[in-house]
């Protein structure tokens, strides 16, 4: 028995944990570049919602102005809402999920390991690009600023909300639309707080409190959602 | 007899209004390979992945090391490798990615062994391939090549055979075996017939359940 | 020549960033759409050298 | 069917061909890409409105044009490819993809600069510039759709019917995108007119649009000819032709 | 041999080509009737990007009035993105569509059916839908007629198009994102048409013309579509 | 010698820049069984998949009843029945329903034979059971019951005993034999071992291609 047990208890210190937080979204990011186009896909979905509000509602550019924070932010809900569902269907179908929950590795963890990829993946180049959609929909210069850091600091937290519901329907056949059901209204504040950070700096009112708002919705997400979703893994495997 | 691993007591599971197996008790010690047998539709797999932990649809009682299993789960899970019906294999990572992800998970095996576990799985020349481009069986070997890693005392291996040529399964018999002569445990099913002779012991689900 | 001077020349009419960033970037897009075949192919015969040399030692 | 065109699906034949036209295409295209060049910024007449910023339309119309033409052709080989089996149609099919999807960014890109002086904004809604982006997500969609399918035979016939359906189409989005714009919007900036030029001014643009054709063909040959090399790698002449080296 | 051959050439007359049809059609609507949820979160889907806009840009009736048109037609072309790519996924999974593949009958029929039954499922109660977000959004009563016919002539064009995207995808490990890609430049004439059959309607011009252009759309795609997602079919398994 | 129905001639196909088989040549006659043999990896499934139509990718010539096969397509693909690696059971529906669909898509089968073909395979009892709901076995068990109902005279089967326990197999077995004493023509890989005696005829594409 002696030679198995090499699978002792291994220190669960922080820098293992840090070891395995950092293989984690190594190898969520080496997954996306694999498949390449799923690096490019939600931007250029994002970009294309913008062009149909133009196209279906009207192109006069001070309407549109009007129209650039929501429908920014609407656009950035909806393509990561989109994106959500893959988060953990793949490693369920495959069995690799099965084998994380095997493993004695922390859940917690993998689960925010995997979320963070997955924000780097959407969010994160949605706050970069959403200059470029702001001047397709001809938003003030003066809300740039607010649209960008509203972004970062809010898709975050949409991924790990959306997280949760992709959590919770990966053992059904079908979570595609489902969890837009279970999400979205789980989504609304952050869409409400960030749409009104955008106008109030379009407007140049003060939006620090919204943005402070947002940050402590992402301080929350980060801390609860990862159990949340810990959990909900556990629940889908084990139907 | 050496100390008992896993010890199961008045297992009973009922799916879909049929009872699979009930009052089912039995002990798997340190060197012992046990298959479960039992015609398609059984409960085999259902048995495996509840011993697993992954399934709770069942009442009765199971105790890991002589502790309820629920309160040294993580010590469990330390000690388990599972191979499910699924391999658990990413399709779009070569064999290589796939094994160092399993490592991540497993912080127990080392890095380097990797290599030599795909040669010992016949994958040699195959490790930069991406898994979606091998065969059915390569595949399978990918997630096979963790049971040349794993220092783990407790094997789970649900047909572990599947789409495995012939001397493929001969060397992962003879794997087992020295698995168990090393003092391991193993609980196995397969649809194939088993060349190892007494070690193996049977525990036949028809028979406990009357459906054959 | 539609300039007087060379300076003249450069500031278009007070409309030179835009002239000047246009033709940049138009130069830009076609050299690398030139260039990128040329390196490609140069990647391409020195992988298929290093193959037929793989194939020849090996039989 | 003519016999070039049996010859031009063998694509030794093919390699070997554009191997020949590519360096007289390259002076051609340099030599007219250079004296457009020069004319166009130097010698042209300004516009009596819009002043020097009117020297962009000498990169942004031929662009515009290329980035149009280049579709059919992809489509077009597309459909060669598809209906007679023809390798060689399917790599000049991919290999244009790439050249139309940046000559579309570049009409894009110097349309928006050009739109900022003129205009004072670098983007609006209009009927051309719509349809221009739209062409430019087609492109997008074969490139990725190309990229997306490991197997090269069945990424090009994929590819193949993607174009054609876009094809179909082209003249639905474009009649659509200008009629609709036309509704909304009254002609606050028509792009449809062509400013009664003078031969002073048109007749570099004329240069420069050959000269983008011709450059068109030399890209098109060159990434063709790696397309070739690398699917037939296999093959006794693309081994000789190695070891000659 | 004589037994064998019992599998002769069945005369695919008009009537086993009708047979055939409402075979595939029954199925796929009993496939969706199974996995219940299915049927209605397109729906879901389709209200709350609805609700999304007056919280993220503005909850005035005027403007939202003028939105109208737009953001239903925007919703409906959506969530008809949303569900399309799993028209054929799930049959390309578990190896039906393979065996679909195999079969002597008719591609064209099968692929027809499998559409139409994806737009009874999508398009068909969007359409029935569509009233009650005009209402929630402030469209004119005068709108309401046009919006719904225009949804009933727009949408299967939507899923016949789509459904060529699917086809195309359906091999690749992830399609979902890819498939707006490619699909969402084809569907804006639709959505141009549609957006201005109601404005039309709104504001008491005729809206017949558009319509036409719509049926005409709607034509062209069901005689050329069938054909092009059958090759599309052919070639994704193929790979 | 009967009529032949298949003709491969010099079939050649790479993978991934490998060759897997290189001027591979044989015929298929009514009343043959041929067991396509090789090691995981060595292109078995490949070869089905070309035989049957779905992939392209290869060079060579086929014939069916000595004409081009993609001549005679739809003749083809009506005396075919093909059985793949994936089952090609929707796991929502019940595997009567399953049946059905397949009936549909091949009018030459009568539906009242899907019962008996269900007994036949050991599901009576479960034909209205949503097929996720079965076990892996019981799931092949469904496509396998095509078996039953075809009166294809080709059929191809890739790797049909995966999952299936020792009494389904002996059935299946049987079942081949009878297809061929009927005429009819089987081309099948399997990793198990065959009790069929002399009837088959096997290729082994290991040897063809020098791996092993
Ligand atoms: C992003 C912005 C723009 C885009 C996408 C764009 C696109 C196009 C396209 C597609 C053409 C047609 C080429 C052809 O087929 O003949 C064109 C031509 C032209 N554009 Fe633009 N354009 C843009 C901005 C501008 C601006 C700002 C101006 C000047 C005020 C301008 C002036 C012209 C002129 C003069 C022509 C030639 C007209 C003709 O030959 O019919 N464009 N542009
Ligand atoms: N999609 C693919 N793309 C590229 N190469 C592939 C692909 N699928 C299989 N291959 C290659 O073709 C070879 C043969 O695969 P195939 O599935 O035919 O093997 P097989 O004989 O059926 O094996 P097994 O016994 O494991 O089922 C494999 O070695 C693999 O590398
Ligand atoms: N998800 C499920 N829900 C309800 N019942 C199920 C489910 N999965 C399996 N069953 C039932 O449980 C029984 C046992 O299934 P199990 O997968 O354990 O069989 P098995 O012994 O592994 O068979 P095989 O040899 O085919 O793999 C089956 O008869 C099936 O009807
Ligand atoms: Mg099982
Ligand atoms: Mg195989």
């Amino acid at each position: 028995m002696s030679e198995m047990l090499t699978n002792e208890p291994v220190q669960s210190s922080e820098q293992t944990m840090r070891g395995l937080f950092l293989a984690v979204l190594k190898r969520d990011l080496l997954l996306s570049y694999r498949r390449r186009s799923d690096l490019v896909n939600p931007l250029i979905f994002f970009l294309m919602v913008a062009t149909l509000f133009p196209l279906g509602v009207s192109p006069e550019p001070d309407f549109l102005a009007q129209l650039a924070p929501g429908v920014v932010w609407v656009a950035a809900l909806l393509s990561t809402l989109l994106s959500m569902d893959s988060v953990f269907r793949s490693d369920f179908e495959d069995g690799t999920l099965e084998q994380t929950l095997l493993s004695p590795q922390p859940l917690f963890v993998v689960v925010l390991g995997k979320v963070i990829a997955h924000w780097m993946l959407t969010g994160l180049p949605l706050a970069l690009l959403a200059p470029v959609l702001g001047i397709m929909l001809f938003l003030p210069d003066g809300g740039m600023g607010g649209l960008m850091i509203s972004l970062l600091l809010g898709t975050p937290t949409l991924s790990l909300v959306g997280a949760i519901g992709a959590a919770l329907t990966v053992g059904l056949r079908k979570g595609g639309v489902l969890i837009s059901l279970l999400v979205l209204p789980l989504y609304i504040p952050v869409l409400i707080f960030g749409t009104s950070a955008v106008q109030a700096a379009v407007t140049g009112l003060p939006l620090g409190g919204y943005l402070a708002l947002l940050g402590a919705m992402l301080a929350l997400g980060i801390v609860m959602a990862p159990l949340a979703i810990g959990a909900a893994l556990r629940i889908s495997v084990s139907g | 007899m050496s100390e008992p691993l896993l010890n199961v007591k008045q297992l009973f599971c009922e799916r879909d209004d049929r009872i699979l197996f009930e009052d089912l008790n039995f002990v798997v010690t340190q060197g012992e390979v046990v298959q479960i047998e039992g015609q398609n539709g059984s409960g085999k797999t259902t048995l495996l992945r509840i011993l697993g932990g992954l399934s709770r649809n069942f009442e009765g009682d199971i105790y890991w090391k002589g502790e309820p299993i629920d309160d040294v789960a993580d010590d469990f899970r330390r000690s388990l490798l599972y191979f499910g019906h699924q391999p658990g294999v990413k399709a779009i990572l070569t064999p290589e990615e796939n094994l160092n992800w399993y490592a991540a998970m497993h912080p127990a095996i080392v890095h380097e062994q990797i290599f030599d576990a795909l040669e010992q799985v016949g994958l040699k020349g195959y490790e930069d391939v991406p898994c979606h481009m091998l065969s059915a069986g390569q595949n399978r070997r990918v997630s096979l090549a963790r049971l040349y890693l794993s220092h783990a005392p407790l094997w789970i291996l649900d047909e572990p055979f599947t789409a495995i040529d012939k001397r493929g399964v001969a060397a992962k018999e003879a794997l087992i075996a020295r698995h168990a002569e090393r003092g391991g445990s193993v609980i196995l099913t397969t649809h194939h017939e088993l060349k190892m002779g007494d070690r193996v012991r049977r525990i036949n689900l028809d028979e406990l359940a009357g459906t054959s | 020549m539609s300039f007087d001077s060379f300076s003249d020349f450069l500031a278009m009419g007070g409309h030179g960033l835009y002239v000047w960033l246009s033709y940049a970037i138009a130069l830009f897009v076609i050299v690398i759409n030139l260039v990128s075949p040329v390196l490609r192919k140069k990647q391409l015969v020195s992988e298929l050298v290093r193959r037929l040399r793989r194939e020849k030692n090996a039989s | 069917m003519p016999r070039w065109f049996y010859q031009l699906a063998s694509p030794r034949w093919s390699y070997e061909i554009m191997g020949k036209l590519l360096p007289w295409f390259a002076i051609v295209t340099a030599a007219l890409l250079v004296s457009g060049i020069v004319w166009a910024l130097a010698f042209a007449p300004s516009d009596y409105q819009q002043g020097n910023s009117f020297r962009i339309i000498y990169i942004h119309v031929p662009s515009a044009i290329l980035a149009q033409s280049c579709y059919m052709l992809m489509a077009i080989a597309g459909a060669i490819g598809l209906i007679w089996k023809m390798k060689v149609a399917d790599m000049v099919a991919k290999s244009s993809a790439p050249i139309g999807a940046t000559m579309a960014l570049l009409a894009l890109v110097t349309g928006a600069i050009w739109g900022k002086p003129t205009w004072g904004s670098w983007w609006v809604w209009d009927a051309r510039l719509t349809s221009m982006l739209i062409l430019l997500f087609l492109y997008l969609g074969v490139i990725a759709l190309n990229s997306a399918i490991e197997s090269e035979a069945t990424a090009a016939q994929a590819t193949a019917v993607l174009a054609l359906v876009g094809l179909v189409n082209i003249p639905i989005i474009k009649y659509s995108v200008e009629w609709w714009n036309t509704l909304h919007q009254p002609a606050t900036f028509t792009l449809t007119e062509r400013p009664a030029m003078p031969a002073e001014m048109w007749v570099p643009l004329l240069v420069m649009v050959i000269g983008f054709y011709c450059f068109f063909a030399v890209s098109l040959m060159l990434r063709t000819r790696n397309e070739i090399l690398h699917r037939e790698r296999r093959a006794r002449w693309v081994r000789e032709l190695i070891e000659k080296q």
